[in-house]
């Protein structure tokens, strides 16, 4: 749609037309000069019933009250936000609110608690662990929902001709630079997942560096080729498998703080791999969400099925 | 007019979160002004990065490091605040489910009408009113 | 020193936004918009946060960049179809008219 | 501790299980799960309710192992139970009263998708309900838009999917101002749990610093929360929304998912911020203004609406105006009528939407107001619902609809100058309810002699029409058993307003 010039002159020639008001868009939009032939032809389909000159003075009418109404929308909360930000206690103050005793016990304890060198997985994983469930669970909600929009085993959406003119996997370059990078990514991606309680890193981060590794590789050697390696049975069985393990995992440990009663989980020695009790496994699991979610994301996009 | 003064000098201070807010106002202005869908998401995600820019700053305290306990050393006088981190990290996955399912939602749309200008919607919209479901 | 690389890379991200906004092409601010995303990560290293910077760079500069190319190829193949459609459609008729002559 | 003290927390964690296990099953499984599911959490509130009532106490469930201020909680008292059964039960009703024309809406292979996203908007719900952290209801938040986005476009309708846009625009919109005066006010304060939030605002307000910032975060909470919730405004995503959406999900997204929304904004303004700053900030009078502007408008667009299910959905801003209203009163009493009108707005409305879609079912498939004449005659029990549920609308004594207007009048004297415009916003709206809900039950039940549709009988299936006549019968018992609930309502909120 960008390199041809279909649609794009025509955003910009109605804009600028429009604003001078010389222009009746429902006009534009039907004459066959201007707009592609798929465009008119949809636009025949939802015939307008009532008179079009009325209705196209009626929305450029309303359209300029939304402009005047956005712009002082826009200008109002910014003057607002600035006027905020400049009551707010100052940049980089060490006696700011924030410094306070929540602060100070996970950064103090903290290691000795959850078992955790990096004191913001030990917080995101362990003291503030509902809200990293919830979050992992946006990352499901969103991939059920790409999935429902996007998958094209539904009704009277099939792309014909999806064949590619480049076969990436043909080109020397590209073929040989990918041959290093991905593993590289991937290691780098396993690193990060791995030592998520010791560095900086963790499962959103791994996981996510993780999906791009994978997207490298579906991208060079072919969708189908990735799709043989990774099938769709088995992100699902993926998918449920640690989002599974999160939820039992986390629950014990909710319920066992709540009720007062002991906990088997013990944070070990902070700095070795093998430490920070639950940390590493959930960050394991979470990164394994985040990579099948990031995966299946281009999956769905790129030809509409894992 | 003193009170002036001190207004200027703390938003000369908290430049950070000055920009933050300029970002999230620039991102506003694309959403609203946009006609172009994608363009809209563009701005969706600039708003967000405005909103995360502001959470992160609040957590930063001059000359301290990030909070990695390495030495030992456990006192708070050396580290930034750890919890605005966490946050944005949520914040941050949060964004990009959105978008993943805003484009989505793109996709099919240009699907069924053809156009993503939000005005030409609104028109087929409006006058497609009235009939049949 | 620090503060002003810090405020000459906040003035490059306030410029970047404002160039998303006024650029024409969706696909010039799509790329505007991943140069803004490994702008803020180096940000996130300048606020001491490491953990965010690298999941800014894979998510917000990476993933997010690829899925709005993908998002525009989809729409490019949707017009390509919708072209080949028309196609047929306007040669399918134009046999049939050349049978009817040829039968007349 | 009890063990049922651990229920808020299990029927989470159950539907979040119920969520992931979905993903691999089939269609038919995954309704028999989430069927499960929703009569499970039914139960679950019930015990907890019942608990927290006999012994008149509120709590606070740590999730994990460290208290207050540094680890995660979620609390209970008499309201979290009483909105989340109320919740529970109204989305079972839906689901069930909308699964026949939801199997012929959606494409089978993603209907279990549809389950899954039922589960989703279930637990976010069940999780706005308990919270008692800020940055959690901001997480749900965000699941309960991506749900309820995806279970209005499930029908893969392109009117659907231009609602599902424009949904998320403004939903979005609404959580990012909302998380914006989360930061504001963690950045004043340094808090994020409900107690210590209190404490921390109450001692900032009385010494008078930063008070300019909490204002606007305050603004910007309730605005956020308001614009999600649709209240005046912001409420262009409405009709669309709820009235192109598959009829449970109609059901689903106007009577429970924006009361999610308003309940946590309650939460926020009476157990974060306090009802007397709130009162203070000024934000108040802006939400009596707004609300009753919405009361007016949104009743005088379902007039000239062409479409019944156009007609219910702008009721809808109507009702979300008069809660707003509610709020902005400010007084105990016209909190008891705001929580009437939550629980008369939630059992009411799915129910209009099942039968809406229902008496169009009978008309041939069409909305259009010249079709439905005599609808009710071709599809009895429904008629009898809409008419119901019409009448509790307008606000007859006897339906569940009276009793939050009478609550809402009587509260309104001594306020001051505020008690006029009540009064006068109560008065018109009710006149222009009654202008287009009983111009449309009087149209439904006028016989059509000579007409297109005439000859069409709908023979009443008992699995669709059941769930609306489980509504309907809820509707009544609140209208006349009204003394029960205010008890509730009452104990409930000594607990809650701390």
């Amino acid at each position: 749609m960008l390199d041809k010039p279909k649609l794009d002159p025509e955003f910009s020639s109605i804009w600028t037309l429009w604003k001078n008001g010389q222009i009746d868009l429902t006009g534009s939009l039907r004459s066959p000069g201007h707009q592609d032939p798929a465009s008119v032809k949809s636009v025949e389909k939802y015939r307008p019933r009532r008179d079009r000159s009325a209705f196209s003075h009626y929305v450029q009418k309303s359209n300029h009250l939304y402009n005047i109404l956005a712009t002082v929308l826009c200008v109002f909360f910014a003057c607002l936000m600035l006027m905020t930000v400049a009551n707010l206690p100052l940049y980089g103050d060490p006696n700011a609110p924030t410094v306070n005793e929540v602060a100070e016990r996970y950064v103090e304890k903290g290691t000795e608690e959850t078992g955790a060198v990096n004191t913001v997985a030990g917080m995101i994983l362990d003291y503030r662990a509902f809200d990293t469930l919830g979050e992992s669970f946006v990352l499901f909600t969103s991939v059920c929902a790409v999935t429902i929009l996007m998958n094209l085993s539904s009704k009277r959406q099939h792309v014909k001709h999806t064949k590619e003119s480049i076969n990436y996997a043909d080109d020397m370059i590209v073929r040989g630079v990918c041959r290093f990078l991905v593993p590289l990514i991937m290691v780098f991606g396993i690193y990060i997942l791995l030592n998520g309680h010791l560095s900086p890193g963790g499962g959103f981060s791994g996981g996510a560096v993780l999906g791009a590794g994978l997207i490298i590789y579906a991208m060079v050697w072919g969708e189908e080729q990735a799709s043989r390696i990774i099938s769709a049975r088995l992100i699902k069985t993926v998918v449920l498998c640690s989002l599974g393990f999160y939820c039992v995992a986390k629950s014990y440990s909710f319920f066992t703080g709540a009720n007062h009663l002991h906990s088997i989980i013990s944070p070990g020695t902070p700095g070795r791999i093998l430490s920070a009790g639950l940390i590493l496994p959930l960050n394991v699991a979470v990164g394994f969400v985040v990579c099948c979610t990031m995966y299946s994301f281009y999956m769905f996009f790129r030809r509409g099925k894992l | 007019m003193t009170a002036l003064l001190t207004y200027c000098t703390n938003l000369f201070n908290n430049y950070e979160e000055v920009v933050a807010v300029i970002l999230f106002s620039i991102g506003f202005c694309i959403l609203l002004f946009s006609r172009n869908l994608i363009k809209k998401v563009v701005g969706l995600d600039i708003m967000d990065t405005g909103v995360f820019l502001l959470l992160a700053s609040r957590g930063y305290i001059e000359g301290r490091s990030v909070p990695i306990i390495v030495d030992g050393v456990t006192s708070m006088e050396n580290y930034i605040n750890p919890i605005p981190a966490g946050l944005v990290l949520t914040g941050i996955v949060v964004s990009v489910s959105v978008s993943a399912l805003m484009l989505s939602l793109t996709v099919r749309i240009y699907r069924t009408y053809r156009t993503l200008d939000v005005d030409a919607l609104y028109m087929m919209m409006s006058v497609s009113k009235g009939g049949k479901r | 020193m620090m503060t002003a690389f810090r405020i000459i890379l906040l003035t490059a991200l306030v410029i970047c936004a404002v160039a998303t906004a006024i650029v024409k092409k969706p696909m010039q601010a799509i790329i505007i918009y991943m140069a803004y995303s490994v702008i803020m990560s180096v940000i996130w290293i300048l606020l001491e946060s490491p953990d965010l910077a690298i999941t800014e760079a894979a998510v917000g500069a990476g993933v997010t960049g690829i899925l709005f190319f993908l998002t525009l190829h989809r729409i490019n193949l949707i017009d390509k179809d919708a072209a080949h459609d028309q196609k047929q459609n306007e040669e399918q008729p134009s046999e049939k008219e050349k049978e009817e002559t040829h039968a007349g | 501790m009890s063990f049922v003290q651990n229920f808020p927390f299990f029927s989470i964690i159950l539907s979040l299980l119920c969520a992931v296990i979905s993903f691999f099953l089939g269609a038919r499984w995954a309704k028999r799960l989430t069927l499960f599911l929703l009569t499970s959490s039914i139960v679950l509130q019930s015990c907890i309710l019942s608990f927290c009532f006999r012994n008149h106490i509120s709590y606070a469930y740590m999730m994990g192992h460290y208290s207050a201020p540094w680890g995660n909680e979620i609390a209970a008292g008499i309201l979290e139970p009483l909105f989340a059964l109320l919740f529970a039960v109204v989305m079972l009703c839906s689901v069930l009263g909308g699964m026949h024309r939801m199997e012929q809406d959606v494409f089978p292979g993603k209907q279990n998708f549809y389950w899954i996203m039922v589960d989703l908007a279930h637990v976010s719900l069940m999780a706005l309900c308990y919270t008692n952290d800020i940055f959690t209801g901001y997480v749900f938040i965000e699941i309960c838009t991506i749900a309820s986005c995806a279970l209005l476009s499930i029908r893969e309708s392109g009117r659907s999917l231009l609602a599902a846009v424009r949904y998320m625009i403004f939903a979005l919109v609404g959580s990012g101002l909302f998380l914006i005066g989360v930061i504001f006010t963690y950045s004043v304060t340094g808090q994020l749990l409900f107690p210590q939030l209190y404490e921390a605002i109450g001692k900032l307000w009385a010494a008078g610093t930063y008070r300019f910032s909490m204002t606007v975060a305050i603004g910007l909470m309730v605005v956020g929360l308001a614009i999600k919730s649709g209240m005046f405004p912001f409420h262009f995503w409405m009709p669309d929304t709820y009235g192109r959406a598959t009829p449970a999900s109609s059901g689903i997204l106007s009577g429970v998912v924006s009361k999610g929304y308003i309940f946590l904004l309650i939460k926020i303004i009476y157990r974060v911020i306090g009802i007397d700053i709130f009162t203070a900030s000024g934000v108040q009078t802006l939400l009596l203004l707004f609300g009753i502007a919405g009361m007016i408008v949104g009743s005088v667009s379902a007039i000239f609406a062409k479409r019944l299910t156009t007609m219910v959905a702008f009721s809808s801003v109507a009702q979300i105006g008069y809660i707003y209203m509610g709020l902005g009163m400010g007084t105990q009493a016209a909190l008891v009528a705001v929580f009437f009108q939550i629980f008369s707005h939630a059992l009411t409305k799915p129910m209009l939407f099942l039968s809406a879609f229902q008496l169009s079912h009978a008309s041939g498939g069409r909305q259009d107001f010249h079709s439905l004449h005599g609808a009710g005659h071709r599809h009895p029990v429904a008629g009898c619902t809409f008419t119901v549920g019409a009448l509790s609308m307008v606000g007859i004594p006897i339906f569940a609809g009276f009793i939050p207007k009478l609550y809402f009048a009587t509260s309104a004297f001594g306020l001051g100058w505020k008690t006029w415009p009540v009064l006068a916003a109560l008065a018109i709206s009710t006149i222009l309810n009654v202008m287009y809900f009983l111009y449309t039950t009087i149209l439904i039940w006028i016989p059509e002699e000579e007409g297109t549709h005439a000859h069409i009988r709908v023979k009443p299936q008992a699995g669709t029409v059941f769930p609306a006549v489980l509504l309907a019968g809820f509707n009544l018992l609140v209208g006349l058993q009204s003394a029960g609930l205010t008890t509730l309502f009452t104990q409930g909120m000594d607990l809650f307003c701390q």
